[in-house]
């Protein structure tokens, strides 16, 4: 049998991966991609322990679905806005949106 | 030993950070999304791993073939203006590298600390999860309901928001 | 019908004419006046059912009319204010002629408004009208022009009506007082109906604003009776003698007076203002800018007459303490004093005035001036009936001169003469142009002097004069007797100016008598200025006295706790009456006989300087004008305005404000920069702090994953802290 | 129904803010809708509080329609609300005033969902001060009536409203320093904030410390911590130089509601407060109110007859009035206990009803005429009766009543005030009295400089009659205003024995 710990292993790459793509990503799309990446690798934990220690249980499922359903719903948000930004401003990179600098 | 199935797990974990790696370095855009779709698709097989083919199933529906496909297009949308040129990630990449490895082991070396860092045995069956019972405990007054239906609302509102933010209102049109 | 609610009923008709015109009718010129005129009528017909139905009544003092039917208008604490009607003896002979006067002059005033005329040819509203052109056989020629603000004036005097009728049946002193400030309202309103002018906009101002002083004093005074007696009801305080006597026995804090003497004072200080009593006399001369029907009725027969009515109301106040003999109360002192002295100083002025309507004014305050000094001295019921045939002779004294002045204004228009229609220097010999108005003139100038016997206000003179003088008051005997001599002389002056000899003007030569519809009132009230007299001849009168009963005497007197003693009878004071009556008749009469056009007055060159200082009006308004006018202004523009509130306080704020400044200035100058920076050191703290702050500022790009990342970092960095920190360990 | 009849305050008191939330969501470019959308969110207090009037009993003790539930039960803070006679007549004051300031505001065109929103959110505030029976809570609604208007004034204001508004709020939350600080220390040392237990336990502590304090001293310094707060917004003499400047630059309906209603909260801050829980310090310190109240009514008649700015003028003429509440508020204090207390605090709740009411009318037609001619300088007008006779008779009117001409409101409050404070304080009374003359001389200055005279040339033919919509406005007042003064009973029926149980209630603790 696989030990848990693969898979939590697995899942800590990912969603370092996926945090590295958001961090250092200039396109807000890829950005974007990064973050679902981290949500993925948050599912796999989610199912990890539920496999593995609560079995009975549904909250571990539950959670998983509703992170499919906020998934969506970033996903949907996200590209809208960034497809306005694009309209306004031409660019989606993430440096030159800077109406925030101090 | 190493199992069969094992085996297939690491080659599985390989392919998809391999893929996930992809993604956050391609330079160009179309690539990276595809190269998401393949590490989604990893992400798919790992949860069938766990015994659960339910959302093993859903995951190829709702990211591949919804999330992955909105990005696809929304890359090619916003296409004219990065014809990937330069480089694509930031000049300074090298200190989130440097963030993300520190978080990378920070997380292994707590998780070691774990007591059941080791179990290998499952409490799931082969029959993988009760997809009834999920079901019946989303709607369930005593169970899940008002997370189901808050998520419901979300899913509403981000889709009015969509709707609302992707209007072209310059143009006038309805 | 029930009597109370008649009498509540009184004062309604003119309220809602009043309300009516204004929203309603105000287009239309005959339904306003039509309605008006109904409702005061209507209101007359009331007071003559009351009237009667008073003079029948026996006891009627100590038991009112309308007593009966009182609401609670305040609540306050356990209990309430009522207020109600009540009609004695005294409100009952005001009430009579009130609604006399009051109808008469509004008949008279859709006359003198030119009702039927054509619109004017360049007429405005808020000017007196210019006159209109109509064409007869093709040539045009002038004739007057119809008020432009015609339905407003009889809304305005309707709503005037409405105060002075709920003023005369009213039963407490607050009422009274809301009667009397409507009244002044609407004085203010119609002084100032040709609002346009600036001598009649600011005449109207002054008028409320000096009234208003006296109001003042008046609502302290009833603020202190309120609280002495706790009501202000006239039964309950006034024919009450235990309350009098409380009143009139406990000292009040102020200059050693009782507190019946502060209050009568106070409360008289009301009718100083509102009978435009010496030194507050001011405003009514020049309220005569206002239309004649409105001189007339609110600044000679009504209004002014209720300040009088208010004396003689609270003349057992006033009096409380006096036993009908010996010395007077300080408040009937005042008084007297205050009468006697405007009397004989309004007479003078009157003397030297060329305005037809002001001497009529003059010569009101100095028979208002009269009337106090009357009450002072103790005679009541002199002062009551002379207050009645004063009202009847004077409204026609007025409407006689507005007759006139329409009279010389047609002839103005006629002749295209520019010259004043009120100044009696360019009249003379309107008495065949006029007949009517000539006849009802000289009946009103008989009785305002005093012409013996066949003339009400000799009747009501003679008994002040005699009062005074039955009374021991010598000083004010012989004051008051000298006014009488003027009143005489400036009234001959007038007719003989005004009416006889030859015109002395082209406008006078062609003056017409006026419509009969402004005549028709004139020869009513004359006969009230002549026939009014004969209900009060006094017993004692030789000859004459005993063939008719004094009624006057008999139901107005009923009202008094205390009366003057009238046993003994004296020749003195009816022989000085006989004598300056007709002395100053005769006198002026001689003086004016045959005045020239263009010529001087007569009297200019012997009087001198007297006679200028007179034609000033011993420069009262100039010395206001110096002192209180110049004074207000410079209190409240300069000093409350300029140096208190923005000078000192605002100062003080500002103050605050740059004293924080600068003190943060000091802070800095004086501690930050030589101890932190230069002590310290530009290297070690500041400089450092510095340095980080530069450095810091840079990462503050506005780029999102710029922040992200440093917020993982401290996430990790704490979380990594804390796990081997707490966790570990 | 069960809602309607347990909550109704709450009800009242929220559904301006769930109105200015709903106008969130409307769009912006339809101003029509706005405003339509605004006045009705304003009208449904309104009829809601007519309810409550209908509904309130003048002769039952205490407060009536009281709700009360947890709100900071840690520092036994309460959501406790409730209404008697004076708080009834201050919130009647406040739902009429707000839609026809509302309505007045109908010419605003810049950001008009922004300031509609301010002003419901205002209303709140202010209804939330007239109901609250919690320390606590009275000051966040106190708070929360402060803010909107800053906005209103620095937003919508005229030239000078940087300076006015910063006056304004520098000056109102200098007061509120001071309340914040006493209610805390009425908290601390009382263990409560809601008012009805305070009523028992405030006034009757004399033993025990603050900090080392002794407990005279935190009375003491509570005390004129709140006088001195509610005294600015009053504002007491000489506590007054913000309100000159604020009206000044405050757009008309700002105006209206400043002088009409926030001014009041001084006031009422005054009689629900400071009276109940200090009756020794207050009859201690009556005369030196009665005093400042006097010099208000000279120095604030004074004032208003030395301006040449119409707007100014009438600002001042606000100080000349609320100096006659503070002078009966004094007098009621000082003769605790007496029928004057009684007369003198029905004069001083009344003459806050009746000065709302004429200080609202004046302030909108003088909005309405500087809409015309885009000037306030008194030397300016002349002669406009002739241009504008419905404006001007309305005018007239609204200036008589506010002059306290008799048979119009102010003058039955003034006069009880006057009745009530003569015994107690004479010379301030009678001092008073100059600021009553001059009353009607800076009135008649207004009138004579606007209406009356030759026509100035420069507005011949130029200044249109009031409309329909103004004519709505100001209808409403001047019906109430002749109401009042001809049948004042209805409202000293809510107001008097209300009155005297506070009365009552402070002279037991002599």
């Amino acid at each position: 049998m696989i030990p848990i710990s693969w898979f939590l292993i697995f899942s800590a790459a990912l969603f370092c991966i996926g945090l590295f793509g958001v961090l250092a990503r200039k396109n807000t799309i890829g950005m974007l991609m990064g973050v679902e990446l981290m949500l993925n690798a948050v599912n796999i934990n989610l199912l990890a322990f539920w496999a593995y220690r609560y079995a009975g249980q549904m909250n571990g499922l539950v959670f998983v679905a509703i992170v499919f359903a906020a998934a969506a719903a970033e996903a949907a948000v996200g590209l809208a806005l960034i497809i306005s930004v694009y309209r306004r401003r031409t660019t989606v990179m993430a440096d030159e949106l800077n109406l925030m600098k101090g | 030993m190493i199992t069969g199935l094992q085996a297939f797990f690491l080659v599985n974990a390989l392919i998809t950070l391999f893929a996930a790696v992809k993604v956050v370095s391609s330079r160009k855009l179309v690539h990276a999304a595809l190269w998401l779709v393949l590490a989604l698709m990893g992400v798919a097989a790992t949860f069938a791993m766990l015994g659960s083919r339910f959302f093993s199933v859903i995951q190829v529906f709702v990211y591949i073939g919804a999330i992955a496909t909105l990005i696809i297009v929304a890359v090619m949308l916003t296409r004219n203006s990065m014809e990937d040129v330069g480089p694509q990630v930031n000049r300074g990449w090298w200190l989130p590298l440097v963030v993300v490895v520190l978080l990378f082991v920070g997380l292994v070396v707590v998780l070691s600390g774990w007591g059941d860092f080791g179990l290998s045995t499952r409490t799931v069956g082969a029959e993988g999860e009760n997809v009834m019972e999920l079901g019946k405990a989303l709607v369930d007054p005593n169970g899940f309901v008002l997370p189901f239906e808050i998520a419901s609302a979300l899913l509403l509102g981000a889709m009015v928001a969509a709707i609302y933010l992707a209007t072209d209102r310059k143009e006038g049109k309805r | 019908m029930n009597m109370d609610l008649l009498i509540w009923l009184i004062p309604l008709p003119p309220l809602l004419a009043f309300a009516a015109i204004v929203l309603f009718t105000n287009r239309s010129k005959a339904l306003s006046h039509s309605l008006a005129i109904g409702a005061a009528g209507l209101s007359w017909l009331a007071s003559m059912v009351v009237f009667f139905t008073a003079v029948g009544r026996e006891e009627l003092a100590k038991h009112p009319l309308g007593v009966d039917l009182k609401v609670n208008w305040l609540p306050l604490g356990d209990g309430a204010f009522k207020i109600g009607v009540q009609v004695d003896p005294l409100s009952a002979v005001i009430l009579f002629f009130v609604a006399w006067t009051v109808l008469m002059i509004f008949v008279y005033s859709v006359g003198y408004h030119n009702f039927g005329q054509p619109a004017g040819d360049h007429d405005k509203p808020g000017l007196p009208p210019h006159g209109a052109t109509v064409k007869v056989k093709g040539h045009g020629h002038q004739v007057p022009s119809v008020e432009p603000m015609y339905s407003r004036f009889f809304a305005m005097i309707s709503l005037f009506a409405f105060g002075m009728f709920l003023l005369v049946v009213t039963d407490n002193l607050l009422t009274l007082y809301m009667a009397w400030e409507i009244m002044g309202l609407c004085s203010y309103l119609l002084i100032g109906f040709w609002y346009a002018k600036p001598s009649a906009r600011d005449a109207a101002v002054k008028a409320f604003l000096t009234t208003r002083v006296g109001d003042m004093f008046m609502l302290l005074g009833m603020a202190a009776l309120y609280k002495m007696t706790g009501t202000l009801n006239y039964q309950e305080i006034l024919a009450n003698p235990t309350v009098l006597e409380m009143l009139a026995s406990q000292a009040a804090p102020v200059l050693g007076l009782s507190w019946a003497g502060l209050i009568g004072i106070l409360i008289f200080m009301g009718t100083v203002g509102k009978s435009a009593q010496f030194p507050l006399h001011v405003w009514l001369p020049d309220a005569m800018e206002g239309p004649t029907p409105v001189s007339a009725m609110i600044h000679a027969a009504t209004m002014v007459s209720a300040g009088v009515y208010l004396s003689i109301r609270f003349f057992p106040l006033i009096s409380a303490g006096w036993d009908g003999g010996g010395a007077l109360t300080p408040a009937m002192m005042t008084l007297a004093v205050v009468g006697a002295v405007t009397a004989l100083f309004a007479a003078t002025i009157a003397v030297a005035q060329n305005d037809i309507k002001r001497v009529l004014a003059y010569s009101t305050i100095s028979q208002l001036g009269y009337m106090i000094a009357a009450l002072g001295v103790g005679a009541y019921v002199a002062a009551a009936f002379h207050l009645v045939t004063h009202a009847f002779f004077k409204a026609l004294l007025f409407l006689g001169s507005g007759s006139v002045i329409h009279g010389m204004e047609h002839g103005v228009l006629h002749t295209h003469q520019h010259i004043d229609p009120q100044d009696m220097q360019h009249m003379g010999g309107l008495r065949k142009k006029m007949p009517v108005t000539f006849w009802t003139f000289l009946a009103g100038g008989l009785a305002l002097s005093g012409f013996p016997l066949v003339t009400a206000g000799f009747w009501s003179k003679d008994e002040i004069l005699s009062g005074a003088f039955n009374g021991g008051h010598v000083w004010v005997f012989v004051i008051l007797a000298l006014a009488a001599l003027l009143t005489a002389f400036y009234t001959a002056r007038q007719i003989t100016l005004t009416f006889l000899g030859q015109a002395r003007s082209e406008a006078a030569e062609h003056a017409s008598e006026s419509r009969a519809v402004m005549t028709a009132p004139l020869v009513v009230l004359a006969f009230f200025a002549i026939t009014a007299g004969w209900v009060g001849i006094p017993k004692a009168f030789p000859g004459l006295g005993g063939l008719v009963p004094n009624w006057f005497e008999e139901f107005v007197g009923e009202m008094l706790l205390v009366h003057g003693e009238a046993a003994h009878h004296s020749l003195v004071p009816l022989i000085t009456s006989l004598v300056v009556a007709l002395g100053g008749l005769a006198l002026g009469w001689w003086v004016y006989r045959d005045v020239r056009a263009g010529q001087k007055d007569p009297l200019q060159k012997p009087l001198g300087p007297v006679y200028t200082l007179l034609q000033n009006k011993y420069y009262f308004d100039e010395l206001y004008g110096a002192t209180v006018v110049r004074f207000s202004r410079w209190v409240s523009e300069v000093f409350t305005d300029r140096w208190l509130d923005r000078g000192v306080i605002d100062g003080i704020l500002h103050g605050i404000a740059a004293a924080g400044l600068w003190l943060g200035g000091v802070l800095r100058n004086g501690f930050d920069l030589p101890v932190i920076n230069r002590f310290l050191g530009d290297t070690v703290v500041a400089g450092g702090t510095r340095k980080l702050g530069a450095e810091t500022s840079k990462i503050q790009t506005g780029r999102l994953q710029q922040y992200m990342l440093m917020g993982l970092a401290v996430v990790l960095a704490a979380s990594a802290i804390i796990y081997f920190f707490f966790v570990m360990a | 129904m069960d809602l309607l009849t347990n909550h109704l305050l709450t009800l009242i008191l929220f559904t301006p803010v769930v109105g200015a939330v709903v106008l969130l969501f409307l769009p912006a470019k339809n101003i029509r809708v706005l405003r339509w959308a605004a006045l009705a969110a304003s009208l449904v207090p309104f009829g809601l509080a007519l309810g409550l009037w209908a509904r309130f009993d003048p002769s039952a003790e205490g407060f009536q329609f009281v709700e009360m539930m947890p709100w900071y039960p840690a520092i036994q803070s309460s959501y406790h609300l409730g209404v008697d006679g004076i708080s009834l007549m201050m919130v009647l004051l406040t739902v009429v005033l707000t839609p026809l300031a509302v309505l007045a505001s109908f010419t605003v065109t810049e950001r008009v969902k922004a300031y509609m929103f301010l002003f419901l959110l205002l209303e709140t505030g202010m209804l939330g001060v007239f109901l609250s029976l919690d320390l606590l809570l009275f000051f966040v609604f106190w708070e929360v009536g402060l803010v909107p208007m800053y906005f209103l004034i620095a937003q919508w204001g005229g030239t000078r409203r940087n300076y006015a508004a910063l006056k304004f709020i520098l000056y109102t939350m200098g007061g509120s320093l001071g309340l914040l600080l006493a209610t805390q220390m009425i908290g601390v040392v009382a263990g409560t904030f809601d008012l009805t237990e305070l009523f028992q336990i405030w006034p009757a502590l004399n033993s025990g410390t603050l900090l080392g304090l002794p407990m005279a001293t935190v009375k003491a310094v509570a005390f004129w911590a709140f006088v001195i707060a509610f005294a600015i917004k009053v504002p007491v003499w000489p506590f007054h130089t913000w309100l000159p400047d604020a009206h000044t630059e405050a757009p008309t309906a700002g105006s209206m509601i400043l002088a009409g209603v926030l001014l009041k909260l001084g006031a009422y801050g005054f009689l629900r407060l400071v009276l109940p829980l200090y009756p020794l310090e207050s009859k201690l310190f009556a005369g030196w109110l009665a005093a400042l109240g006097a010099l208000a009514i000279i120095f604030g008649a004074l004032g208003a007859f030395g301006q040449k700015d119409f707007k100014r003028l009438v600002a001042y003429s606000s100080i000349n009035h609320m100096g006659f509440v503070v002078l009966g508020i004094a007098a009621a204090a000082a003769a605790v206990g007496s029928q004057d207390a009684v007369i003198a605090l029905n004069g001083a709740v009344l003459q806050m009803v009746t000065h709302g009411l004429s200080a609202a009318g004046m302030f909108f037609l003088v909005g309405v005429i500087y809409e015309r001619t885009h000037t306030r300088d008194l030397t300016e007008f002349g002669g406009l009766f002739a241009q504008m006779p419905v404006y001007g008779g309305v005018l007239l009117f609204t200036a008589m009543g506010s002059l306290g001409l008799p048979g119009l409101a102010g003058f039955v409050s003034e006069f009880l005030v006057v009745r009530g404070a003569w015994p107690v304080f004479t010379l301030a009374t009678a001092l008073s009295m100059i600021g009553l003359f001059f009353t009607g001389a800076y009135i008649l200055k207004a009138l004579k400089m606007v209406l009356h005279g030759p026509l100035n040339e420069r507005w011949k033919g130029k200044l249109p009659e009031m409309s329909l919509r103004e004519g709505i406005v100001i209808a409403p007042l001047m019906v109430l205003m002749l109401i009042l003064g001809v049948w004042p009973a209805w409202a000293l029926d809510v107001i008097n024995r209300t009155v005297s149980m506070i009365s009552l209630a402070m002279s037991l603790w002599f």
